[in-house]
This record gives C-alpha cells, structure tokens and sequence, in this order.
C-alpha cells in the first residue's frame, strides 16, 4: 500500500512537472521578450530535471540542471546581454507573433503531434524499476562508451574553436568602435 | 591489335593536331590529312588479302577479318572486345574517307583553334571507328557515348548562329536514348546471365539468347530507339535539321555522312539480330516509321528555304529508306539498306561540303539570297547539279542502286509499303530540283562575285562523284563485302527469315500473287 | 560486230570530255566533238544495221553484271534486234543532223560547251535506252534522258520560267517513272528477272491471257509510258518543254525521248498481249491523246507550242496503233514522226533564229519569199504531219487507221476518233504554215541559214517525204500483223480527210472565205479558245489537285510541327522548374515549416500503412 | 581497448592528434601555408593510416566504432577528400576573410567527424560524429567574412540541421524504447522481439530517416541544400556536398544493413519514393539555374536520389551486395567528381575581391583562358553527367545494374528521365566555358598557382581512372562487400 | 528511490509534446534566437525521451546518450550564438526573415 501511495504521489509529481514543463516551454517559445522567455525556458528545464529524478536517473537530473539551466542558459543570457536587444525588437516580436502566422504551423505541429500519439498509443506500459546510479553511469560511460567521451571532446573542441572564430570577429570589432 | 591501333592512330593524332596548332596554325589540318590517310592506308594494307577474300566469299558467311579481346571489367564480364568483318571494313573505309573530306572541307574555314578543331574531327572519328568495331555491348554503348561529345565540341564552338541550341538538342536526343539503349544493353546482359550463369556484354554471348517474349520487346525497344534516334527516324528527326545547318562544314560532312550510319549499323547488327522475334513482331511499325520519314522528310525538305536545312532533311528521307530496307530483311532489301548507308553518306557529305563552301563565300545559307550562282561559279553548279541528281536517285548512281533494292526488296514483303515509299521517289525530284533552282539557276546578282571550287575542293568533289559513279555502275564489290556478313546475321535470325516470303519464294515457277 | 558497245560509248565520252573542260573547251572544237561523237555513233549504227540488214541475226552483247544480289542479277547487255536496230537509226541518224544543225544554231551561246555536253549525254542514255536487255538497264537510259531533257529545257536557266518548265517535265514524268518502277518490282517479285525476253517468256509461261497481275504489272509500266511519251493524264509537261533550245525539241521532245513511252510499250508487248484490258487503256488512252492535243494546237500562238501539241497528237496515235496490236503501225508512225517532226521543230528554230527569237505567229508572216528553204522545209514537214498522200506521214498514219477500223467492237470509234485527229492535224498544221509564210510580213529576217542549218533541213525534208517507202526490219520483233482488208470507202475517207483539213485551213486562215473571228470573239468562244489553249485546262486542275496541296502541307509543316511534341516536353520542364524554384524563397521559417511538412507526409504514409 | 583496437582506429587517432597538433601549431605560430600543409598531411596520413588499420579488420572497437574494410574505405575516401580540399582552399581562405589557419582545424574535425560516421555502429557515435561534423561545418561555413552570405548560410543550416538532428534523435529515442538497444544490430534483434508493435517502430524508423534524409538533401527535406551551397565557401561546398553526404549516406546504409530494416518494405518503400522525388525535383530545379553553385546543389539533390536507388535495390536479398558494392562505388566517384567540381569553383574564385565567380557569365571562355582548369571541369560535369570514361559513367553503369538485376523499372526509368534532363544544364556550363572570346567581355583574373594546377591534373586523372580502368576498385569492392 | 514509477508512454507523450513546441517554435518565430530556443527544446525533448526509455530498461546508456546530447546542445548553442552576434553585426537585425538573399 505504501508503495501505491508513493506511487500514486509519484505520479502526482509528474503530472505537475510535465504540466509546469510544458506550459513554461509554451511560454517560452511565444515570449516577445528574450529574456523573459528564456526564464520560462530555464523553468522548463527544470521541470524536466524533476522529471528525470521521478524516473530514477538523478545523474541526468542534476546535469540537466547544472549545465542545460545553468551553463547553457547562460549563454543566452550573455548574447541577449551583449546584443542589448531592445524595446523595439520586443515590440516587432509580438507584432510578428499575432494573427494568421500561426496557422500553418500550427496546423502542421498539430498534425505531428497527433501522429506521434497515434504512435505511442501501442507503448509499453508502466514498469517498476530501479534506479541508474551515478555510479552505473560512470562506470558506463569510462566504460564502453569510453570513445564517446573522446569524440564528444573533439566536438567541444570544433563548437569552440567556431565560436571563438565567429565571436571573435565581433569582439574585435567592437573594441575597435571603442 | 590492327583495330586497337587504328583507334589509337586516330586519337593520338588527334591529340597531336591540337599540340601542332602552337607551331603554327596551319599545321594541324596537315597532321590530321596524314593521320587519316596513314589510318586509312594502316587498315587497308594490314588487311590479309587472303583473309579479305575469305570474308567476301559468300559461301562462308561469318568470317571476320580481325578479332582483339582483352579483358577490361571481368567484375561485369566486360571486354574490350573488337571485331572486323566485311561490313565494318565497308563502313571504317567509308569513314576515313570522309574523314578525308571534312578534313578538306574545313581547310580554310576554321580560323579560331584550328588545332582543337581538328582534334575534335579526328576524334570524333576515332568514336565512330570504334563503333564500327566494337563487339561487346558495353564498349559499343562507350563508343557510341563518346563520339557525341567531340561531336558536340565541334558543333558548340565552330558552329554558326544558333550553335548553343543545336548543339544541345543533338546532344540530349541521342544521349537520353543511348540511356535508354544503355538500360536495355544492362538488361540482356542480366538475361544472358540468367541462363550461362555469367555475366557477360559479349555481342557472341548474347546472340541466340532465347527470352522471355515482353522482356525481348522492351530491350529490342530500346536498342531501337536509340539508333532511330541516331538514324534518325521520324518522329525522333529534329534535332537533325538543327545540328546539320548550325555545324561547320566538316561537322554536317560527319553527322550527315558517318554518324547516321552508326544508327543503322546498330540496328543492323545488334537490334534486329539480337531480339529477332521482337523485331519481327516490330517491323511493321518499324518501316511504317521508315515510310513516314521518306515521305515526310522530302516534304519538309522542299518548304526549306536554308541550304542545309533542306539537305538535312533530305537525309531523313534518304534514311527512311535504310529503315524500310533493314525491316524488310531479304538479302535484297538489306544490300540495298547498306548501299544507301554508303551512297547517301557520299552524296550527303558533298552536298553539306557545298554548303559550306556556298556559306564560307556567301556568309549565308538562305537560298532566297542565293539564285543565278551558276553563272559565278560553274563548277560549283556542276557539282551541284550531280549530287542534287544523285540524290533524287538518278540510275547510275549508287543512290538509285541503294534505293531500288531496298524498294524491290521491300515490295516482295509488304507492296503496298513500297508503292507508297516510291513516292518519295517524287518528292526527292521535286525537292532536289527546287534546291538547284533556287541555289543554282535563275537569275544572277551581277553585284556578287565569287570564286569558283579550287583544285582542292574540286579534287574531293571528283573524288566523290567517282565514288558514286562507281557504286552506281559497278557495286559489286561493295555487295561482295556486305553479302557474308548479312547472310550470317540473317541465318541468326532464322524466325525472321521464314516468317518473310524471301524474293527467292518468287522463283519464276512461283507466281504466288501479291 | 564486236564494237556495238562503241555506239553509245562514243557520245558518252564525248559528254564527259565536254563537261570536264568545264567550259574552256575552244568553241569549235566542243562543237565538232559534239556532233562529231554523234557522227561516229550513227556511222557505227549505219554499219551494224548493214550487217543486221544482212542475216537478221539478234545480237547480244554484256558488258558486265552490274549487280548480283541474290536472283536479282541485272547485267549491263544490250540486245539488238530489228526494233532496236530501227531505233538506234533514228537516234543517231536524226539525232547526228540536229547535232550538225545545233552548231550553227546555238554557235552565239556562251554555253555551247555545256550545250553539246547535255546533248550527247542525252543521246548515249537514249542509247542505253533502246539498247538495254534488261528493264533495269533500260530504266536507266529512261531516267537519263530524263534528266537531260530537265537540264536541256533548263539550259538557259537565267529566266526562272525555263526552270520552272524543266522541273516540271522532270517531275511529270518521274510520276509516270515511279509507277513504271513499281512495275519492275511486280515483274521480278513475280518473275523473278528483269532480262526482258526470258521476262517475256517467264510471263507467257506463268500467265494466262487477261490475269490480273499481267493487268496490273503492263498499267504500271504504261504509267511509266504515259509520262514520258507526254500522254493523258501526264501529258502537261511538254507544251511548257519547249522552253528549251529549239534543237533540242526536235531531239529530244519530238523526235527521240517521247516516244520512249510507244517503244517501251512495243519493246514488252508480249506482257501487253497478256493484258487486254490495258491493251484497251492504251487505245483509248492514244485516242484521247490525240484530239485533245489537236484540239490545243489549233488556237496556239506560240510556233513551238503548236509543234509540241502537235507531238502529243501524233504520239496518241502511235499510242492508238499499240493499243490495237498494231505494234509495226506504232513503231513505223514513230520514225516518220521523228523525220517530220524534227523537220518541223529545225525549220521554225530556223524560222526563230533568223527573227530574233520571235515564237509568236502572229507576229510572222510572209515569210515564204525570204526564207525559201526554210518554206520549203516546213511546207515538206506539215505535209507530212498532215498526212497528205505520198508524204512519210500518210503511209504511217493510214495504216494506223486501217488497223484501228479493223478492231471489232470498239474500232469503228477509234478509227473515227483518229479520223477527226487528222481532220483536226491538216486544219492546224496548216494553218502555222499560212500565218507564218503567207500574208503580210510583221518582222523581217535579219539573217539566213547556214549551210550546216540548211545541210540538216534538206536531208530530213527527203526523209520526210521518202520515209514511208522504208522497210522496216520488224517482222520477227511483233506478232505478224493482219493483211489489211479493209474497204475502199475507208481507204478514201482516210486519203480525203487530211485533204478536207488543208482546204479548210486554207479557206479559213488564208482565202479567209470562213471567217470565225465573231464566233470566236463572242464570250462562249473566248471561253472555248481559252480552254482549249491552256491545254484545256489541265493545268490548273493539277494545281489544285496536287500543287497547292502539296505546296501548303509543305508550308504548314516548314517550321516542323513534330518539334511542337518536343517543345512541349521542354516547356513542361520549363514550367515545373519554376514552380519549384518558386518553392525557394530562400525563408528559414519556410524551409523549416516544409521540413515539418515532409516529416509529417512521411509518418502519415508510416501510420496508414502500419495499422 | 588493447593495441588491436588502437590499430583499429588508427585513422581517427590520427585526426585526433592532429587535430591537437594543427592547434598547437596555430597557438604557437600563424602560418596559414604550414597549417593548410599540415592539415593536409594529417588527413592524409589518416587515409593511409587505413591500410594498417585494415591489417585488424574486422574488429569491433567498443560497441561504438567498428573497423572493417567497408568503414575503413570510406575512411580512406574521406581522409583524401578533405586533404585535398585542404589544399585546394589554401589560396581561397587566405583571399576571403582573415586567420585562415583556424579554418583547417575545423576542416580536421570535420573529416573525423565523417571518419566516425563511416565506423559507426552505434547511435552515440552516430550521434556524435554526425554533430562533430556538422557543428565543424556551421563554423567552416561561415569562415570568411568579407561577404555576409556564409553568415546566413551558415544560420540557415544550423538551425535546421539541428532540428533534423533532433527529429533522428527522438526517432532513435523511440527505438530504444522500443528496444532497449543502441548498437545497430542490436536495434534490429530488438525489434524481432519487441512486442512493441510496428506501429512505434515505423514511425521512429521514419523519424530517424526524415533526420538523415535532411542531411541527404533529400525532397522535401531539401529546401536548404541551395542557398547553404550557394551561401558557404566554394571549398567547403565541396567538401559538404561530397564528404559530409557521403559520411551520412555510409551510416545511413550501415543502419539498414546491420539493423536489416529492409524487412519493413514500406520503410524503403519510402526511401524509393523519395529517391524518385530527388531524381526529379533535383534535376527540375537545377535546369534553368544561372548559379554554377546553385546548379551543382540541385544536382546533387538529383545525385543523393540516384543513389538512394540501391535501397529499393536492396529489397531483393540478391542484389542486396550489389547493390551496396554500387553505392559505394557511386560514392567514390562522386566524391571525387564534386570535390573536382567545387574545386574548379574555388580555383576560379580565388581573387582578391573576396566575391566568388560562380555565375554562368562567369566561366564563359574558361577554355581559352584557362585550359586546365576548364578541363577539370568539363570531366567534373562529363563524370556527374554520367558520360563513359569518366567515373561518373561507371558509377551509373554499377546502379543500372543494380537496379536492373533488382527489377527496380520505375526507379530505372526515373534514372534515365532525370539524367536526360541533367545533361542540358551540365552541357549549358560546358557552353559557356567554350564561348568564344568575341561572345563574351570577362576581364577577371584567375591567379593560377601551381598547386592548382597539380590539383587539376591529380582530379582530371583520377576521375579518369576511375571511369577508364575501373576494374581494380570493382574488384577490390567485391573482395571486401560480398 | 525507486525506478520508473511513472507511465512510460506518459513520458514519451511529454518528450512528444515538447518536441512539437520545439518544432512549432521554429516554425512560428523569426528572431534567431528563438530559433536556438526551440532547437534547444527539442534535443530536450529527445534527450527526455533517451532517459526514460534508458529507466524503463534500468540501463545507463540512455542517461549517457542524454549526456552527450547535452554536449552536442553545448557545442551547437556555441556556434550559433557565435553566428547570432555576427548576424546582428551584419544584418542590423536578428530577423531571419530579412535574412534571405539566397535564394531561387
């Protein structure tokens, strides 16, 4: 009984977590402001990471906090800083947002998204499990996956030496306008 | 080996023509003359004689005067597999002989790149000697490919006004068929492996292949499209009148004189041996098509008011006569189709090498602007007026011989098929004689001069009426070449020879009415 | 004689030395080669018709096989019998005095060179043409003297009309050739050979009198006939002939080439004889012929034009004679023909020549006094067209007459119909001698003929009028013919009626005791005499059947419409490349929506096809 | 991992090194000359690095990466192709914008990001190869910046390549909920198993391949392919047009190979229809196009349909290894033919004005100024067009057959349509290079190095080779495909 | 802690949900960054959709795949972020909309 309290409570948590998720993302993407719509994106995240604990990978959970909110995020926050994106860009944004723009796409989003749940209609149903440790996930990934981990460096490796190039450009730029 | 050089011989002259343009700019027209008389020379003194007169010898059909084969891409059962018989000896002699003569044609006409130009030209011929030889499907399909595209060159850059166009419409026409020929040449390989268990291209691998009915007629269909696109054949005629009128001189003398006879050498010697039943089941909308272009290309041939447009279409009508001729598919109509390969590639060629001439001093080919140059320059008249008689296929000539036998021929298997294709008899008249009228005859601008042929252009002229005068009043030996080989490549397609009443079931005993 | 392929060698070779000197060849010279050549020929011809005269051998000679292909194995062989030997005399004799007459009359023309080259290239076709053993060779001396008779016709081809004229008589004629080709076809896909006398018996031996394909394979080759002897339905090219130089009408247009149609006719009449029915057709045919070409020539104008209608009257009735088997009439008519007829067409180029080229008669006139010779020619020459007795013409046309009264059935109407022909033939042929030698003078002569002129006329003037007492060698050739029987009474018609015609051309074009000049300037006459001198009026009907068809197909079609097919592919392309390319806006949102777009068709496609 | 399996992946440690040293290079001195060569060298040691690597194959290297001689070939082809853009964008990169050195850093990491692709065997290595490659690509197009066009290519392709990474990814994630594996073939036991239901397994299978087919430029996934080939430097153009396609399409066919998703016709159904949708749209698109760019971009939309043939192929378990042996033999003469393509492009832009030369108007006369680089062209253009005696004919030569000893007609006479209609536009540019001088008014200079000149001739001589004497690389396909 | 105590389908459903905003997203805005947003959404939505079907197996290879999706997010967020400030040095604007001289 216990375990169907939990378990009821459990769920609870994920109805709300993917309730919070989604209405944030949907926020988010229909912001005309930048930053408030990537605050609306961090709640998202976030509300995924709560998610992501209820499924037993708390390793995942606490990354997706750390570096998708955190490090990620920031990011952004840092472009939309720098490029000091103003009153008026706000205002076109939600000029553009209104009316007949939505349709097609809306129609489209739609259409997918019916299709992606006729598709899951047949999905396996609930199973009880045990959580993945960190410790599995280490183990996993110096593991087997061990040539991923070198990979993915190089591909850090290739998206900073492009930004660097790109941004680098920009900065250079602009301390000469100074 | 002899046939590996001889395409070597022309290719590396070629290459040796556009180095000799830095020397001087004349040069390379003499290189490419000695390339092709030294090749032309090259395959008839390696020719064994005895060899030569076992080829001929109409008691052994099936002979072949020289064979090479080297494996190319055993991954596909490829060779390069080249072969000689008396009917590739005929076409190959044809050939550099009117290499000879757009070499002449072309003297003094090309200016710009003489040195490209005439690599091209050789080249050109190279692809089309390889054609003549080639025995296994896959080099024939590469040789047919490649000959397009010096052919294309030739005709993109040296041509006149409206190049770009012409160019390309002969260029996608016979391409898309060759595809299609391509794609049926891939399929009877896959046939063929199916029963051998082996994948070949070999044209003696493939000869005799017993098919299944359907999968004979699509493959037959489009070996057939591609060479009456090449032929050409009405409906598939018109990219002809575009790329003869836009082409230099030697580029119409080529297409005109070889190049349409690469189509009925194809049909000739692999579509209709090669699927015998479809063929036969195909012959009469084959020679309905044959009929069509007879009548039709001497129709528009006579509304022509361009010089060589009128005589490009004149070759429609004229090929129309080879494609009766090889449907038919009785010894007489089928000498008589490869006579007109022969005859009509001469008389063709002087006649788009007149052009040309006409053209080079005129700068114009609208007969409209044209009348009374008989007075100017008579023996461009003459020789006018021969190839203009020769074409409508006046007896003595080898055009009449070629055209009377595919008719004879072609009456003993369907008459009322030849009674209307000897109305093209007619319209060549009218169209030949119109030409004369209009080029040649009427009234002269006394303001015009222009100078007559000179030695040059008169000894390639002399040397083409004496062809004709030749094939028209002794063609036997011509006859003697072709006969062996079109009597194994009939004992090939034995249902096709029963299923036509041979002329030889006319015997005088016969009279078995119509 | 060894040397027979020498007859028609001689001209041969002279045509190609002529044509390779390509018109640097000293006047005098090209001129004596080209007569000369024909000289030789006839001298040779002369020889061989002693010999032949001598014991009546055929000869046979082959050159060379000229082809084997399968059965088909046409040589290059003349045979030579009486009816060739008869025609080689014709060709030679007649053509040698044209020859000798052309020299002097074509001695001003810049092209003489040319000139004698045609000439002698036509003269060793027509050769060929009689000589040949085989329909093939034969076929091609037909088509040979064809093509000489569109480049002599065209031979002053500055003025588009002798263009015009030329291709049309090429053209005519290769309609009839055409259907005389596929004649040849028949009689070898039948036969089995083309060499004319085991033809003959191959078709006596498989067929029987009146079968259809003896029918069908002798009206094809009388459609090869009918063209070149100028006959009905094809007989509209050779008024328009005469556009030539006037010697070379004589040769080829009257004495020679059109009456290749009667010899190939006679040359086959064993085949004719297996065919009643075309026997009948080229009675009827011949008949036809005559009266209407007899008609048209009474209201011509054009001296030229009135001897060329004159030619296809008198060809109808060689015509008339082979249709009723009277194949030695036909033949016999033919040579008298040439004599007076090449007589005629040498005294009015005579007359041409001396009046500055005029071709009008009207515009002639008393000319009796100045050109005595030429008078005399031409009186001889229309004597003997009319067939007034004891001319060359009378005894040629009497027998036709006779043979054609002898026919049961239909022969009464033939032998009237020939009978208005002769009537008609002495009203016109002398009405050209009374308007152009009598009467007022319009246009003097500035000059006489020559001796070589004269030499020319004198000597066919004694043929023409000694011709008919000629034997000719033709008993073997023909079936022999019938003695006639006929009635005195038919016997005198036939003598009067040519009598009857000169006194009514006389009364009407000279006493001027009957004077049509009302009747003929009233509207229904203009309309008549217009109808009759358009030649009534074929012309214009194969205009509209044939020219203008054919002219406005060729029109439509000048801009080729099958490309329209190819045009429409390429339009097509064309028009999808824009739509497509209209698709890149070059928008990312787009570019995403359609990615979305893709990925939604695509799982739709999974979905339905999954459950 | 023992010493086996660092044989095995030599080529990719090569890269990896390189990489490394290329930056270290960079930090210590700016030299692009020694970069470029450097660059160069290294990709090229990576491709022959595959011959000792061969030595091991077969050896499944972690579950991830698998070296057998098909992955260690592909290796090879595209250590080759990026030396040679290398080298070939020396002069290019230097011209276009400033520090060019980083540019051949990204181009190291994108060749091993294709060189991942070629061994992958797993979705993390997919996964991670095809991002090494693509973020690689985002930066290298939008390397130079005298112009803005590389700037809105270079967003217009991250922004939807990302989003076709994602769709493959959730496709994938589909999967191995369906499953529970990762490895190819383990995916495929998986859904023997599965109890899933084919109604997961479908559309997920099409997610993944809507994703790659992105990558494919495949219709309708195609709409960015112009304006990113028309938008990114000539070079690297060529290297995403060759390389980065060919990468995709390497593991696209390892996919369905090893996860044997032939099984579900409607799957390659599906392939076979946008195949046909390619040949034909592509071919539509690029026929009027004045943009030499533009126009090899809509062909290679064409292209990639040709050879998603051999997937229709592929359905008859007997032509299956023809089939792969034909692709990859396409691939190679593709490549070859593109890089020599594009490196016309780039050799004809290098100039100082920063603009590239690309239009029609552009090569006009080529022939006659610049002999050797119109004949690199005109055999690039001969070899796409499929004409013999180049490579590009005895590629299509290998599909015709394939298809026809798979009874493939419909997609066979698609094939010959398309390629019928391709022949005007590849004919057009070969026009124009042969207008003769009094046609047109070109003033431009062409700066013709030596090393472009030996490029020339090293390009013309391959595809060449490789349509003249073809059997070697038949051969050597059959030995190692069968 | 206990494993998957949540419907799996329910998951996907959300991983599928976000995914669709994410396209929509992408589909609906034209300021790039948004753009980079919605693409950050939906390598979310697959690297959700990765770690629940990695619970329901009880394997760590789907929190590892989560994980390099998430350097994959790094390494392109990086590039384009690099990309926006050099598109509004460029274009004066972050509209992709006016950005679309390519085309035809």
């Amino acid at each position: 009984m216990r375990k169907r309290g939990g378990a009821i409570m459990m769920e609870m948590l994920f109805y709300i977590a993917a309730a919070v998720a989604l209405l944030a993302t949907v926020l988010a993407l229909s912001r005309a402001n930048a930053a408030h719509a990537l605050i609306y994106l961090i709640v998202s995240l976030l509300a995924v990471a709560v998610v992501f604990f209820l499924m037993g990978a708390p390793f995942a959970a606490a990354l997706e906090i750390v570096i998708y909110a955190g490090a990620i995020m920031v990011l952004f926050v840092f472009v939309i800083m720098m490029l000091n994106v103003g009153r008026e860009g706000t205002a076109r944004e939600r000029e553009w947002l209104g009316g007949r723009n939505w349709i097609a796409p809306g129609i489209l989003s739609a259409l997918l998204l019916l299709e992606l749940m006729l598709a899951l209609r047949h999905a396996p149903a609930v199973t009880s499990g045990v959580a993945v440790t960190p410790k599995e996930v280490g183990l996993t990934l110096f593991g087997p996956y061990v040539l991923a981990v070198e990979i993915a460096s190089m591909l850090l490796l290739a998206g900073l030496v492009g930004a660097y190039h790109l941004g680098r450009r920009f900065i250079v730029r602009r301390e000469r306008r100074r | 080996m002899t046939l590996a050089v001889l395409i070597l011989l022309l290719l590396g002259g070629g290459l040796l023509a556009w180095l000799a343009e830095r020397t001087h700019p004349n040069l390379p027209r003499w290189v490419a003359l000695g390339v092709v008389g030294i090749s032309l020379l090259f395959l008839l003194l390696t020719l064994p004689p005895e060899q030569l007169a076992l080829a001929t010898d109409p008691r052994h059909p099936g002979n072949w005067l020289a064979q090479l084969k080297i494996d190319w891409m055993p991954r596909f059962g490829i060779a390069f597999e080249l072969a000689m018989d008396g009917l590739s000896l005929l076409l190959l002699v044809l050939t550099l002989l009117l290499g000879l003569v757009a070499i002449t044609a072309s003297w003094s006409e090309i200016t710009f790149k003489p040195g490209l130009f005439q690599a091209n030209l050789l080249w050109t011929l190279a692809g089309v000697c390889g054609v003549f030889l080639a025995m296994d499907l896959f080099l024939f399909f590469l040789f047919w490919e490649v000959m397009l595209i010096p052919m294309y060159l030739l005709i993109a850059i040296w041509g006149h006004e409206n190049k770009s166009y012409a160019a390309m419409k002969f260029f996608i026409f016979t391409q898309a068929s060759g595809l299609l020929m391509l794609l049926a040449i891939v399929v009877l390989a896959w046939q063929g492996s199916r029963v051998s268990g082996q994948l070949s291209f070999s044209y003696f691998d493939l000869l005799g292949l017993s098919l299944d009915p359907r999968v004979a007629w699509w493959t037959m269909l489009g070996f057939f499209l591609a060479f009456t696109v090449k032929l050409p054949a009405f409906p598939f005629h018109t990219w002809l009148p575009d790329a003869h009128t836009q082409a230099p001189t030697a580029g119409s003398v080529l297409l005109a004189g070889i190049l349409l006879k690469t189509g009925a050498y194809g049909l000739l010697r692999f579509c209709i041996p090669l699927f015998p039943e479809a063929s036969m089941e195909f012959a009469p909308i084959a020679m309905g098509l044959g009929v069509a272009g007879v009548i039709y290309g001497a129709v528009l041939a006579f509304a022509q008011s361009d010089f060589k447009r009128l005589v490009a279409y004149s070759s429609v009508s004229h090929m129309g006569f080879v494609l009766l001729g090889l449907y038919a598919w009785n010894q007489l109509a089928l000498q008589g189709a490869v006579m007109q390969m022969v005859a009509h590639g001469v008389s063709t060629a002087a006649l788009f090498m007149l052009a040309g001439a006409l053209q080079h001093r005129l700068h114009t080919r609208d007969m409209g602007r044209m009348g009374g140059l008989w007075h100017q320059a008579p023996r461009m008249g003459a020789c006018a007026m021969f190839f203009a008689v020769a074409s409508l296929g006046l007896p003595g000539l080898g055009n009449f011989v070629a055209e009377f036998l595919v008719l004879l021929g072609l009456f003993a298997v369907h008459p009322w098929l030849a009674a209307i294709a000897a109305v093209g008899l007619i319209t060549a008249a009218i169209y030949s004689l119109w030409m004369m009228q209009q080029a040649f005859q009427g009234t002269p601008d006394k303001q015009r001069t222009m100078p007559d042929f000179d030695g040059r252009e008169m000894t390639a002229m002399a040397a083409m009426m004496i062809a004709l005068l030749w094939l028209g009043l002794y063609p036997q030996p011509v006859l003697d070449l072709a006969q062996p080989v079109l009597d194994s490549l009939q004992a090939l397609a034995t249902p096709l020879d029963q299923a036509h009443s041979l002329v030889s079931k006319a015997a005088p005993a016969a009279g078995s009415g119509l | 004689m060894a040397g027979i392929w020498l007859i028609p060698f001689f001209p041969l070779a002279s045509a190609v030395l002529l044509l390779l000197s390509a018109g640097r060849m000293p006047r005098q010279l090209a001129a004596w080669l080209g007569a000369g050549s024909v000289g030789l020929s006839a001298i040779c011809v002369a020889s061989l018709v002693n010999d032949f005269l001598a014991d009546g051998q055929v000869r046979e000679v082959t050159l060379w096989t000229w082809m084997t292909v399968a059965e088909f194995t046409p040589r290059f062989a003349f045979y030579i019998d009486g009816l060739t030997v008869v025609m080689m005399s014709v060709i030679t004799g007649v053509g040698f005095l044209i020859h000798l007459y052309s020299i002097e009359f074509m001695w001003d023309d810049e092209s003489i060179c040319r000139y004698f080259a045609y000439m002698n290239l036509f003269v060793g076709a027509m050769l060929l043409l009689v000589m040949a053993d085989n329909l093939l060779l034969l076929y091609l001396g037909w088509e040979g003297v064809g093509v000489c008779s569109y480049l002599l016709v065209g031979f002053w081809y500055r003025d588009p009309a002798n263009g015009k004229a030329a291709r049309k008589a090429f053209v005519v004629t290769r309609v009839g050739d055409t259907a005389m080709a596929l004649g040849l076809f028949l009689l070898f896909t039948e036969l089995g050979t083309l060499d004319i006398q085991p033809l003959l018996a191959a078709a006596n031996s498989t067929w029987q009198v009146g079968d259809t394909l003896p029918v069908l394979a002798t009206a094809l080759l009388l459609g090869g006939a009918v063209g070149k002897s100028a006959q009905l339905p094809l007989q509209v090219w050779l008024p328009d002939a005469m556009a030539g130089p006037t010697p070379v009408s004589a040769l080829i247009h009257a004495a020679t080439m059109v009456t290749a149609g009667v010899y190939l006719i006679a040359r086959t009449s064993g085949l004719f004889l297996l065919a009643p029915p075309t026997m009948e057709a080229v009675a009827w045919i011949g008949l036809l012929t005559l009266l209407l070409a007899a008609f048209a020539a009474l209201v011509q104008q054009d001296i030229k034009r009135i001897l060329a209608y004159s030619t296809i009257s008198q060809i109808g009735y060689m015509f008339l004679a082979l249709g009723v088997g009277a194949f030695a009439s036909g033949i016999f008519h033919l040579v008298t023909h040439a004599f007076f007829k090449a007589l005629l067409f040498l005294a009015a180029g005579a007359v041409i020549h001396c009046l500055h080229h005029e071709h009008n008669i009207f515009r002639m006139g008393g000319l009796r006094k100045r050109l005595p010779v030429v008078f005399w020619s031409f009186l001889i020459g229309s004597a003997a067209l009319a067939a007034l007795p004891f001319t060359s013409g009378f005894y040629s046309k009497d027998a036709i007459l006779l043979s054609a009264s002898e026919v049961g059935g239909i022969g009464l109407w033939l032998w009237a119909g020939g009978l208005l022909g002769a009537l008609l033939t002495g009203i016109y042929s002398f009405r050209l001698v009374f308007i152009v030698f009598f009467g007022q003078a319009h246009t003097e002569p500035d000059r006489q003929p020559g001796w070589k002129m004269s030499v020319a006329l004198v000597v066919l003037c004694a043929l023409a009028l000694a011709g008919g007492l000629l034997a000719l060698p033709l008993a073997d050739v023909f079936p022999a013919a019938r003695a006639h029987e006929a009635s005195h009474a038919i016997e005198y018609i036939s003598i009067g009626t040519p009598l009857l015609g000169l006194l009514l051309a006389y009364l009407m074009f000279l006493g001027r005791q009957i004077n049509f000049d009302r009747a003929a300037d009233s509207i229904a006459g203009r309309r008549v005499r217009g109808f009759l001198f358009s030649g009534w009026r074929f012309d214009q009907l194969y205009e509209v059947l044939w020219v203008r068809p054919y002219t406005t197909v060729a029109h439509w079609c000048r801009n080729e419409p099958v490309d329209r097919v190819y045009n429409a592919i390429v339009a097509s392309s064309q028009w999808a490349h824009h739509k497509l390319a209209a698709l890149q806006t070059g928008e990312l949102r787009w570019y995403a929506t359609s990615m979305v777009f893709g990925l939604v068709l695509l799982l739709a496609v999974m979905l339905r096809n999954a459950t | 991992m023992n010493a086996t399996d660092f044989q095995a992946v030599l080529p990719l440690l090569v890269l990896a090194i390189g990489a490394t040293v290329l930056m270290l290079q960079i930090a210590w001195v700016r030299n692009p000359g020694l970069t470029a060569a450097l660059a160069a060298l290294v990709m090229a040691l990576s491709a022959l690095s595959c011959r000792l690597a061969a030595e091991v194959a077969p050896t499944e290297v972690t579950p991830l990466l698998q070296a057998d001689r098909y992955s260690l070939l592909f290796a090879t082809l595209f250590g080759f192709a990026g030396a040679i853009t290398a080298l070939l964008s020396r002069d290019y990169v230097s011209l276009h914008g400033d520090e060019p050195e980083e540019f051949f850093l990204l181009l190291v990491l994108a060749t091993m990001g294709a060189s991942v692709l070629a061994y992958a065997i797993h979705v993390a290595s997919l996964l991670l190869g095809l991002e090494l490659l693509s973020v690689s690509l985002y930066a290298l197009i939008a390397y130079p910046n005298k112009s803005i066009l590389p700037l809105e290519a270079a967003a217009k392709y991250l922004v939807l390549s990302g989003a076709a990474s994602a769709t493959a990814l959730f496709g994938f994630a589909l999967l191995y909920a369906a499953t529970g594996a990762l490895g190819f073939t383990e995916i495929g036991q998986g859904l023997t198993v599965t109890t899933t239901g084919q109604s997961v397994l479908l559309p997920a299978a099409v997610m993944v391949f809507a994703g790659l087919a992105f990558k494919l430029s495949l219709v309708p996934f195609h709409l960015w392919t112009p304006d990113v080939y028309d938008g990114a430097p000539a070079p690297v153009t060529g290297f995403l047009a060759s390389v980065a396609k060919g990468a995709v399409f390497v593991v696209l066919l390892r996919l369905f190979l090893d996860a044997d998703l032939f099984r579900y016709r409607i799957l390659v159904e599906i392939t076979g229809l946008l195949a046909i949708f390619s040949m034909l749209a592509g071919n539509l698109l690029a026929l009027l196009q004045t943009n030499i760019k533009r126009m090899l971009a809509y062909s290679s939309i064409a292209h990639m349909g040709y050879l998603m043939i051999v997937f229709m192929v592929s359905l008859s378990g007997d032509s299956q290894a023809l089939a792969v042996e034909a692709a990859s033999y396409y691939l190679i003469a593709y490549t070859a033919t593109t890089i020599a393509a594009f490196g016309l492009l780039t050799l004809i832009s290098t100039d100082a004005s920063g603009r590239e030369n690309v239009q029609l108007q552009q090569v006009s006369g080529l022939f006659w100024r610049q002999p050797l680089l119109a004949c690199l062209m005109l055999v690039a253009l001969l070899s796409l067009a499929g004409i013999p005696l180049t490579a590009g004919f005895i590629a299509k030569f290998y599909l015709v057959n394939a298809a026809v000893s798979g009874h493939n007609w419909i997609l066979l006479f698609t094939l010959v349509i398309g390629s019928s209609i391709g022949i005007y536009y590849y004919l057009r540019v070969v026009y124009y290079m042969t207008r003769r001088p009094e046609e047109h008014r070109v003033e431009q200079k062409i700066i013709s190095a030596w090393r472009g000149r030996i490029l020339s001739g090293v390009l013309i001589a391959t595809i060449l080779l490789l349509g003249i004497a073809p059997q070697p690389l038949m051969h050597y396909l059959k030995a190692i495909l069968h | 802690m206990g494993g998957l105590q949540i419907p799996m389908e329910q998951v996907l459903a959300l991983a599928g949900l976000l995914f669709s905003c994410g396209l929509l997203g992408l589909m609906l805005r034209r300021n790039i960054i948004f753009m980079l947003m919605s693409l950050e959404v939906m390598l979310n939505a697959a690297a959700l959709a990765f770690v629940a079907a990695g619970a329901k197996w009880q394997q760590a290879d789907g929190q590892i795949i989560f994980l390099l999706i998430l350097s994959v997010a790094a390494a392109e967020v990086a590039v384009g972020l690099g990309l926006v400030l050099q598109i509004q040095r460029r274009f004066k604007t972050l509209d992709m909309d006016q950005a679309r001289r390519l085309r035809g």
